[in-house]
């Protein structure tokens, strides 16, 4: 039990260090590695509430895939990266904007009543069915939503024969 | 009640229907006809009917003396509803109405107008805009049969704005005239002032006769009663004794804007302006004398209040002197007679003012004659000298023998020299006044004012007469040769000067006499007298006495020839000047008119334009440069549009959050 | 598994979306405004996954919490991909992938 | 009985598309309009006064309804109907339609697109005096703000566009002000339907403070198009810019509907918020009335001039409506009648004295009547008539207006009655400087009025007349209606 | 039940159909000279059909027998199909002609685009697809359902923004679109998650409603409220992404002005409706049931609790402040504008102000208003964009002053823009006149504070005159030509237009679809009853629902 709670600091600390190190450090390459770290701390949270398939599921998607397609996009753009990355400022507006936002999420959070801390997970087999047929229209649309993405994507970069 | 003119009674409306045809024909065709002269033979012709008839009309109310009335075109109609001021509507109808007021005024008003309009066809013969002129004048007179045979307050009224700009324009008649034009603006806006008041005091009778009693519905009435109140003053009481007062007040200032009575009396010397022929008929004869007769028809009314009565003697009294002073020193011989024509007006509001109202209509009567007769006859000087002002004048006795005639009997009526008429008229009008002022002691002053008038008047007609006729040739050598008028200008100024003679002995013709004192059985303010009282022997003695002084004195400095200038170190000079700048009345009322009420109206547009209409631009500028300003918040970088959104989200979750559970209306708490 | 507080869970979900507006404000290269939406859309991720655990506790509660978790992945995924297609076709037109110097449109 | 109302909207709208497409025989067309227009007004006429006797004074002859929007909560309807005050106002927009077409016969801009956008604003303006629904009404009373746009817009004088917009917004504020207003009343009383009549039959039941409100509202709406003090100043720009036919039918038509919708669907529904706030409405009608004549006796351009003296003759009109009485109504609605007449007679003076003359400065034009004789007569008439010279027009309802005032008012007759005295100055100052004197700034070759306008002028000019002689050939119509409910 | 399933979505599938087979045939390579004929023919056909199917299921009398939903089904409470994710209203049918109306109104417009223009399969097909998205949406019973549906039309149209792909403009305005539009659904997502925290579902149906409660897990009252409000909260935020509210409008201006015209008709007409359409759905059920248990209370296990919350009145109260402040913002920026697009934009944003009138009001009338007004905004807006695509393929410059004299050279072009102008300034015989008619009347009627809305939109929109106003001026009244620009061969006009051909050198398409909306517009503006009276039947039929 403390060591849950332990554990759920120390990931709740590196989500939030490496996500804000991602977002400050100036090299976009380390930016990378930092932005996959912050996906393997969710990833933990997910195992730690019992939910393993979707923590397979975001190392797989999110610190494999998507962390490579950034990277992708970081090469292929790479040249012009560092001259201009180096001029971005701290203004104290957006800082104070989402510290305000962070502020009244965390009161409204602590309001809520933690007497009862008890997770359930769920098998993988009971998430499948659920996802495949009560939600599987979720699923229907995200196909729909990946088509247009393919289709556009794949014009949009290409370069035309035009 | 019937004598066997009667018949004609119903058909008096087509006394103003002549001449308002001749209108119609002439103001439509008047410039297609072959030659211009021939419409003012159409005008001539419908004058002429108007007067055959007008005079048969009188001749018949003088054989039966009586009150006929004719109401039947309805002009205006509201049904009544049964509440409100008028439960029962009411109707505005229009109609002719004859009795002895209107029938002198009928004989007055065709007579003249038909000798004036015959005398033009001469006169005028070489102006352009004849048919103008015929078409305006027949207008004119048509108008003013309208507002004599009136049977009612706003039918006068009606005719009476009539005669008003019918006057505007003849004034107006050589428009290209700076002068003339700016006269005939000035006559305009100054009787448009007394009009003004007049109807404030229509509308104060029009109320209170209908709200006086259950019998006294418009629908019903109409409102003769104003006019021959005699029937319904049992009813009176006079609902409103001050609004009485108040409206009698307001139709002396309607009187006084019409016949030129202090203070609006600075507009008809300026109005000499228009032809002679119009001045005589208008300017002299009948227009001006409209507001001499309103005070006459409503003086039943007016009567009931001491101090209206003391108002119309105080202004007609201080006027006639006021105005003759003027005339005095004058150089322009149609302005003294405009003044003499001011002064005289003065002396009939006088007399109605003392409760005298058929003196003032008797002076009416005669001072029609002569003074048309004076201004014709200064018609044919002017013609034939081609100049007005006296100084350049002298000596024309001898080619305009009948003119200077008629001149002559016309002053010595205007003087007041017995057996001529206007020594008739006038010596009653003082009479009446002083025996007004037996009762009412601050009548005297007035009383004092009028007599000493009668020398300045002998005076100043004289030294007309003299500086024009007498001497041996014009003091002007450049003027050109005279010669005596045709027959059409010289037959009416012998017309009018047997008139000038017989006009004030005529009411000792029984019939004749009868219409006048017919008239005054209206019952009239107590303790006003309302008989006719005989002339009082001294009285008349000391008027002739000072009339003949007036020519005496005109005679020592003027006769034969001789011009007498006054000495440039005399004490009199300043007084001279005074007068010849009219007291400053007229300088007074142009500063008046263009500093005060033009600036005003200035800076009403000046308000208009920038603070008004300025502060609409302020809005439109306002949302302009919220516009511009807000536009820069469409910076075209992406990251301050999301910077939007955060901050759009921020307030909502701070409203939510925040703020709604501390509102228990938005079902926090 | 007992004793992970929810409250906690609810709060980290909030600094990682504050983390993630941060990032947006701040970013002017695209791909870190890509990472910076990604941080937000984790968090919210994370609450239905969470929250998914915690509803499992009423029959027939929570798993649609961690069945719109798989689906937001996949989402999430999708979105990144057409970004960089986006950025990419902007990158070699403008041979630059400052959001701050695209402003051709304004005002 | 006929569908006399709904046949003659219908002829004027086909009327006008046809006008639209027809070019250069647009004019002929419109002419057909026009009379065809006169015609069914002449049968509205005699189909008032015919059964006269079965016509009961405040109820509305000639109606016709037929569902247009039906859902729960909304009940709008087709609704057209009218009464005496309807029908004079009516036989106006015929008259000023005919006298435009005629006035404007010689138009070579675009003339499909000009006699069309004249028969459209008078269909507007016929709409808006025969609907009795709040919609209906609306849909009138705002139609007639695009032709006039356009009118001005693209027909008028230098500054046309500026004027043009500047009067589309203003009055377009105004109108939705009035709409909210007249929506405001039909819910908040539960009105069954947006009829004129259920408005009228249910509005009493809104408190004494709504009504105030509400009134007020309705006020400014039906105030800017008067126009009242303050709020006027869009009509000197808008008539100053507008082509002659386009300030004839602002004057003579728009500015009418202002007071004939504050009488139908002010007055008459909300009495009662009237009466609390009479005196606001006597205070911006005699301010009017000063404010109208002070400015105008400052002017130079012929134009605003008696663009000004709109707004001193509309304030009496207000004045009069404002008066709450038989009286004052009758003489609101006579004035109306006469002051349409009128300044569309001085309107159409000045357009020709701008296109003969190439100017309408006052101080640089002068001497005009021996070179335009006929157009110094119309001039004389017009002024004379407008400073409400007996045996004119305006006389009557001049007259009645101010007895009706003194009646109500008292003592306050006097702010009305000594205007008239800076009115006739105005006229009379412009008279001297325009017609008379020495001739200046005549252009060689100016030439008296072409046919086209002395005909269309001298039709106004007999009617001028014609009216000014038979009052009562009006007011026995205008009788029929509200007027004879009244105190 | 499961053949009802598929039935359902026979108009959907056509739209999928269509699109798939476009890219097939694209990448097939047939008929490459009439690409814009073949794929745009499709498109529209599958539009229509779409259209039929789907008016046909609103029991149109004319169509009624090609139903494909049974009678039953449409308004059944909340209809379970596979799941509890998926309802047929005719609120949503309602919205799925709209939508379907906008698509067809622009596919229309584009069959004038040049017969071998490269973009044509791409453009045609996202076109489909955003299409079909919205229809999707348009049968929501499940947040995430709608979110999703939502999503698929962003991507769609941030790709559609963009499709011109060499031309910077447009694809900077597909950048920008992107970023607001991946950060808004974030933070949709994330106030799915604060909702669902609380509610432990995201079905519709329940959201906003009574919070169940168990011993295991009981929120304190202030807690869950607070959280649940939150929620709502973001999203307000991030579905008015989609509805240009201010202040989440500014991308929408740049993107108006950098997209081709006619993915800015679509942008404008069908995209931002389906961003309302979420709205209404989202926020209707939390302000019309908060504070009441609903009769079709689900039976509540056993050892559960009811915790009654008040969304309703700060919902209002936060709807009505944006409506005002979207409405105005909107308009004051217009005034001073100088570009065509830009303006139009502007118009578009206070357009959707008056629309959120209807749900700050939220009573039966003002949602029928506001959706008559949402049908209304298609042909006006939609319009609007189509000719001004229309007048730049032509020559004419994209700002506001090269449009001298445009209504006198183009007579068709400017009469109809002027149409569109005044109907969505509000003058009457529009079909905006009506709509803005009837949605003010409904406030009024609603009385209370509702009565300001009413006010403030009628002043907004007699302000929005002036700018409207304006560009009448401008095409009528000031002299001078047109300004033309010299199109260059096989080149784009005004940024990222293509030229077009046909009728008057506007295109046969085209100008069918401009004919279409100014016939609609005056069509329903003087006899809008038919509309008025179906959309009000829907809205009835959704507000018994909940």
């Amino acid at each position: 039990m403390i060591l849950e709670v332990l554990a759920f600091f120390v990931l709740a600390i590196t989500a939030a260090v490496t996500a804000l190190a991602a977002l400050l450090v100036r090299e976009l390459v380390h930016t990378i590695i930092w932005v996959a770290a912050f996906f393997v701390s969710l990833a933990g949270f997910y195992f730690l509430v019992s939910a393993p398939f979707l923590g397979a599921l975001q190392l797989g998607v999110y610190a494999g895939a998507v962390t490579i397609l950034l990277l992708f996009g970081v090469m292929v753009t790479r040249k012009r990266i560092f001259a201009h990355e180096a001029a971005t400022g701290l203004g104290p507006a957006p800082v104070a904007l989402a510290l305000l936002i962070v502020v009244v999420l965390a009161t409204a959070a602590s309001t809520i009543s933690s007497s009862t801390n008890q997770v359930y997970g769920f098998t993988i087999s009971a998430l499948s069915t659920a996802l495949f047929n009560q939600y599987g229209a979720w699923l229907l649309l995200l196909g729909l939503v990946m088509l247009p993405a393919l289709a556009g994507a794949i014009y949009l970069v290409r370069e035309g024969r035009e | 009640m019937s004598g066997p003119l009667n018949a004609l009674f119903p058909w008096a409306f087509l006394v103003p229907l002549a001449p308002a045809i001749a209108f119609v024909i002439v103001g439509l065709f008047g410039r297609r006809m072959r030659r211009l002269e021939w419409g003012g033979w159409v005008a001539v012709g419908g004058a002429f009917v108007a007067m055959v008839l007008g005079v048969l009309i009188a001749v018949g109310e003088m054989l039966s003396p009586g009150t006929y009335t004719d109401r039947s075109f309805n002009w205006f109609t509201l049904p009544g509803n049964g509440t409100g001021t008028f439960p029962n509507g009411f109707s505005l109808v229009m109609g002719t109405l004859v009795d002895p007021l209107s029938a002198i005024m009928l004989i007055v008003v065709t007579v003249v107008g038909f000798l004036v309009m015959l005398y033009s066809v001469d006169y005028m013969h070489r102006d352009t805009g004849l048919p103008r002129y015929y078409a305006e004048l027949s207008l004119f007179l048509a108008s003013m049969l309208g507002l004599v045979l009136a049977d009612n307050l706003l039918q006068f009224f009606l005719f009476w704005e009539l005669v008003g700009v019918c006057s505007y324009f003849l004034i107006g008649f050589y428009y290209q005239r700076p002068a003339a034009a700016s006269a005939a603006k000035e006559a305009f806006l100054v009787t448009r002032v007394g009009d003004v008041l007049f109807l404030g005091g229509i509308y104060i009778y029009f109320q209170q006769f209908a709200t006086a009693g259950p019998g006294l519905g418009w629908a019903a009435a109409g409102f003769p009663f104003v006019f021959h109140g005699a029937p319904f003053l049992t009813l009176l009481h006079p609902p409103n004794p001050t609004l009485f007062t108040l409206a009698g007040l307001l139709i002396l200032g309607g009187a006084a804007g019409k016949s030129a009575q202090f203070p609006l009396d600075v507009w008809l010397p300026d109005a000499m302006e228009g032809p002679t022929t119009v001045s005589a008929l208008i300017h002299a004869a009948t227009m001006v004398a409209a507001g001499v007769y309103l005070l006459a028809v409503t003086s039943v009314f007016i009567g009931f209040s001491a101090t209206d009565s003391f108002a119309i003697v105080a202004i007609g009294g201080f006027t006639t002197f006021w105005a003759a002073s003027m005339a005095m020193v004058n150089r322009d011989i149609k302005r003294v007679i405009a003044y003499s024509t001011v002064s005289q007006l003065g002396y009939m509001v006088l007399a109605i003012g003392a409760g005298f109202t058929m003196v003032g209509l008797y002076h009416l009567f005669t001072h029609a004659f002569f003074k048309a007769l004076l201004f014709l006859a200064a018609g044919a000087v002017i013609h034939a000298v081609d100049t007005q002002d006296l100084f350049k004048m002298g000596g024309l006795r001898k080619t305009l023998r009948i003119t200077s005639i008629g001149f002559l009997i016309g002053g010595l009526s205007l003087a007041g020299i017995p057996p001529l008429a206007g020594f008739f008229s006038k010596d009653d009008v003082l009479s009446s006044v002083y025996t007004a002022a037996q009762t009412h002691p601050m009548y005297w002053p007035f009383f004092v004012l009028a007599f000493a008038t009668v020398f300045m008047t002998a005076y100043y007609i004289f030294r007309v007469w003299f500086l024009t006729f007498s001497g041996d040739r014009p003091r002007d050598p450049t003027l050109p040769p005279a010669h005596e008028a045709p027959w059409t200008m010289t037959v009416p100024i012998l017309i009018l000067s047997g008139l000038a003679i017989l006009a004030g002995a005529l009411v000792f013709v029984p019939q004749i006499g009868g219409l006048f004192t017919a008239g005054v059985g209206f019952p009239a303010t107590p303790g006003v007298p309302p008989t006719y009282t005989t002339t009082d022997i001294l009285l008349s003695v000391v008027s002739v006495g000072l009339g003949a002084g007036g020519i005496l004195t005109a005679y020592v400095l003027w006769g034969n020839g001789r011009v007498f200038s006054l000495a440039e170190d005399s004490a009199a000079q300043p007084i001279r000047r005074l007068l010849l700048e009219r007291y400053y009345v007229k300088t007074a009322v142009d500063w008046f008119g263009l500093r005060v009420v033009y600036a005003v109206s200035r800076f009403l547009d000046f308000v208009d334009e920038y603070i008004i209409d300025g502060t609409v631009h302020g809005f439109e500028r306002l949302f302009s440069e919220l516009s511009i300003r807000l536009r820069r918040l469409q910076s075209g970088v992406v990251l301050d549009y999301a910077a939007y959104v955060v901050v759009g989200l921020a307030v909502f979750l701070v409203f939510l959050y925040v703020i709604v559970p501390a509102i228990p209306a938005l079902g926090g708490g | 598994m007992t004793g992970l507080p929810l409250a906690g869970f609810l709060a980290l979900s909030a600094v990682l979306l504050g983390i993630g507006i941060f990032g947006i404000l701040t970013r002017r290269n695209f791909i870190l405004l890509l990472i910076a939406i990604e941080v937000a859309m984790n968090s919210a991720i994370l609450n239905f996954v969470v929250f998914g655990a915690y509803w499992g506790g009423v029959p027939g509660y929570g798993i649609e919490g961690q069945s719109v978790a798989v689906v937001l992945i996949g989402l999430a995924a999708t979105e990144v991909a057409v970004g960089l297609a986006i950025v990419l076709a902007l990158n070699r037109l403008r041979g630059s992938i400052n959001v701050a110097e695209a402003t051709v449109l304004k005002l | 009985m006929l569908p006399i109302l709904s046949l003659t909207l219908a002829t004027l709208f086909v009327g006008t598309v046809i006008t639209f497409f027809s070019g250069p025989r647009a004019r002929y067309v419109a002419a057909g309009v026009s009379a065809a227009f006169l015609v069914e007004i002449a049968v509205m006429f005699l189909q008032f006064s015919w059964p006269a006797v079965a016509v009961a004074p405040t109820h509305f002859a000639e109606s016709e309804s037929y569902p247009w929007i039906q859902v729960a909560w909304l009940h709008v309807n087709y609704t057209v109907g009218i009464d005496g005050i309807s029908l004079v106002l009516i036989l106006l927009t015929g008259i000023l339609q005919a006298v435009t077409v005629a006035y404007s016969w010689t138009e070579r801009r675009e003339p499909g697109a000009w006699f069309g956008l004249v028969l459209l604003t008078c269909l507007g303006c016929f709409g808006v005096f025969v609907a009795l629904d709040v919609l209906l009404f609306f849909v009138f009373w705002e139609v007639v703000l695009i032709p006039m746009f356009f009118l001005i817009g693209f027909w008028g004088g230098p500054r046309r566009r500026y004027a043009a917009l500047k009067f589309f917004i203003y009055t377009h504020v105004a109108s939705v002000t009035m709409l909210v207003a007249l929506l405001v009343t039909a819910f908040y009383s539960h009105s069954p339907s947006l009829d004129f009549a259920s408005l009228a039959g249910s509005a009493s039941a809104l408190a004494v403070p709504t009504q105030i409100v509400l009134f007020l509202s309705l006020f400014f709406g039906f105030g800017v198009k008067f126009p009242i003090v303050p709020f006027h100043t869009w009509l000197p720009d808008a008539h100053v810019e507008a082509p002659t036919g386009g300030s004839v039918l602002l004057a003579g038509l728009l500015l009418k509907l202002g007071g004939y919708g504050l009488i139908r669907w002010g007055l008459e529904i909300l009495p009662t918020g009237l009466a609390h706030v009479q005196w606001i409405l006597y205070a911006v009608a005699f301010a009017s009335i000063v404010w109208g004549a002070g400015v105008s006796l400052a002017q130079r351009d012929l134009k605003r001039l008696v663009a000004f003296s709109s707004i001193n003759h509309m304030g009496i009109v207000l004045l009069a409506i404002a008066l709450y009485s038989s009286l004052g109504l009758l003489a609101a609605v006579l004035l109306m009648f006469a002051h349409g007449i009128v300044s569309a007679l001085l309107f159409m003076v000045s357009g020709s004295v701008h296109h003969t003359f190439g100017s309408r400065d006052l101080a640089s034009v002068g001497g005009i009547t021996p070179t335009a004789p006929a157009l110094s007569t119309m001039t004389m008439t017009g002024a004379l008539a407008s400073l409400g010279l007996p045996a004119l027009i305006s006389f009557p309802a001049e007259f009645t207006a101010l007895l009706a005032t003194w009646d109500k008012l008292g003592y306050w007759v006097l702010i009305p009655l000594l205007t008239l005295v800076v009115t006739a100055a105005f006229y009379i100052w412009m008279m001297q400087r325009l017609l008379f004197g020495q001739p200046k700034g005549i252009p060689a070759g100016a030439h008296d009025l072409p046919y086209a306008e002395a005909f269309a002028m001298g039709v106004l000019v007999v009617l001028t007349v014609l009216y000014g002689i038979l009052p009562n050939l009006l007011v026995h119509f205008i009788q029929l209606s509200p007027v004879a409910g009244l105190p | 039940m499961t053949a009802l399933a598929w039935t359902v979505f026979v108009p959907e599938l056509f739209l999928l159909g269509a699109a798939l087979l476009i890219f097939l045939l694209d990448s097939l390579g047939i008929l490459r000279d009439r690409r814009v004929e073949l794929f745009g023919g499709l498109a529209t056909v599958a539009i229509v059909v779409a259209l039929v199917g789907v008016l046909a299921d609103l029991r149109f009398a004319p169509l009624a027998s090609l139903a494909t939903v049974p009678a039953g089904v449409v308004n059944a409470p909340w209809t379970l199909l596979g799941g509890s994710l998926v309802a047929v209203t005719s609120f949503g049918l309602v919205f799925q002609a709209i939508f379907l109306t906008s698509a067809l109104l622009v596919s229309l417009a584009s069959l004038s685009h040049p017969s071998d223009q490269k973009g044509a399969a791409i453009f045609f097909g996202l076109l489909l697809i955003a299409t079909l998205g919205m229809t999707l949406a348009a049968f929501s019973a499940d947040l995430i359902f709608l979110l999703l549906s939502i999503e698929i039309t962003g991507i769609s149209t941030y790709l559609l923004v963009g499709y011109t792909r060499r031309d910077p403009r447009g694809l900077e305005a597909a950048m920008k679109m992107y970023i607001i539009g991946a950060l808004s659904a974030a933070l949709s997502f994330f106030g799915a998650s604060l909702l669902f925290s609380v509610y432990g579902t995201t079905s519709l149906a329940t959201l906003g409603g009574p919070i169940l409660y168990n011993t295991h897990f009981p929120p304190p009252l202030l807690g869950a409220t607070s959280i649940a409000l939150l929620g709502y909260g973001f999203l307000v935020v991030g579905i008015g992404f989609k509805v240009t509210v201010v202040p989440f409008h500014a991308w929408a201006v740049d993107v108006y002005d950098g997209a081709p015209s006619d993915v800015s008709a679509f942008l404008a007409g069908g995209s931002k409706k389906v961003g309302l359409f979420g709205y209404f759905l989202v926020f209707l059920v939390p302000i019309l049931l908060s504070g009441r248990a609903p009769p079709g209370l689900p039976p509540i296990p056993v050892g559960f609790h009811v915790l009654i919350v008040h969304f309703g009145l700060p919902l209002q109260v936060v709807f009505g402040v944006m409506a005002v402040v979207t409405m105005t913002v909107g308009n004051v920026l217009a005034l001073q504008q100088t570009e065509m697009k830009r303006m139009l934009a502007y118009s578009s944003i206070s357009q959707a102000g008056y629309m959120l009138i209807g749900l700050a009001v939220a009573t039966s009338p003002a949602v029928a208003g506001a959706v008559l007004l949402i049908f209304a905004h298609i042909f006006m807006k939609a319009g609007a964009f189509i000719v001004v695509g229309a007048v730049a393929g032509l020559g004419v410059g994209s700002r506001i002053t090269d449009w001298k004299g445009v209504g006198l050279r183009f007579p068709f072009l400017g009469a109809s823009f002027a149409v569109m102008l005044l109907s969505l300034a509000g003058i009457p015989l529009t079909v905006g006149f009506v709509a803005k008619f009837v949605l003010f009347s409904a406030a009024v009627q609603a009385q209370g504070w509702f009565v300001w809305l009413a006010v403030a939109g009628l002043l907004n929109s007699a302000l929005s005159v002036f700018y409207y106003a304006r560009v009448l001026r401008v095409m009528y009244m000031e002299k001078g030509e047109a300004v033309v620009v010299p199109i260059p061969a096989g080149a784009v006009a005004g940024g990222s237009d293509p030229p077009l051909l046909g009728v008057g050198g506007i295109g046969y398409g085209r100008a069918a679809a401009i004919g279409v909306a100014v016939a609609i517009i005056f069509a329903f503006g003087v006899y809008p009853q038919p509309v008025l009276a179906s959309f009000q039947m829907a809205v009835n039929h959704l507000l018994q629902v909940l």
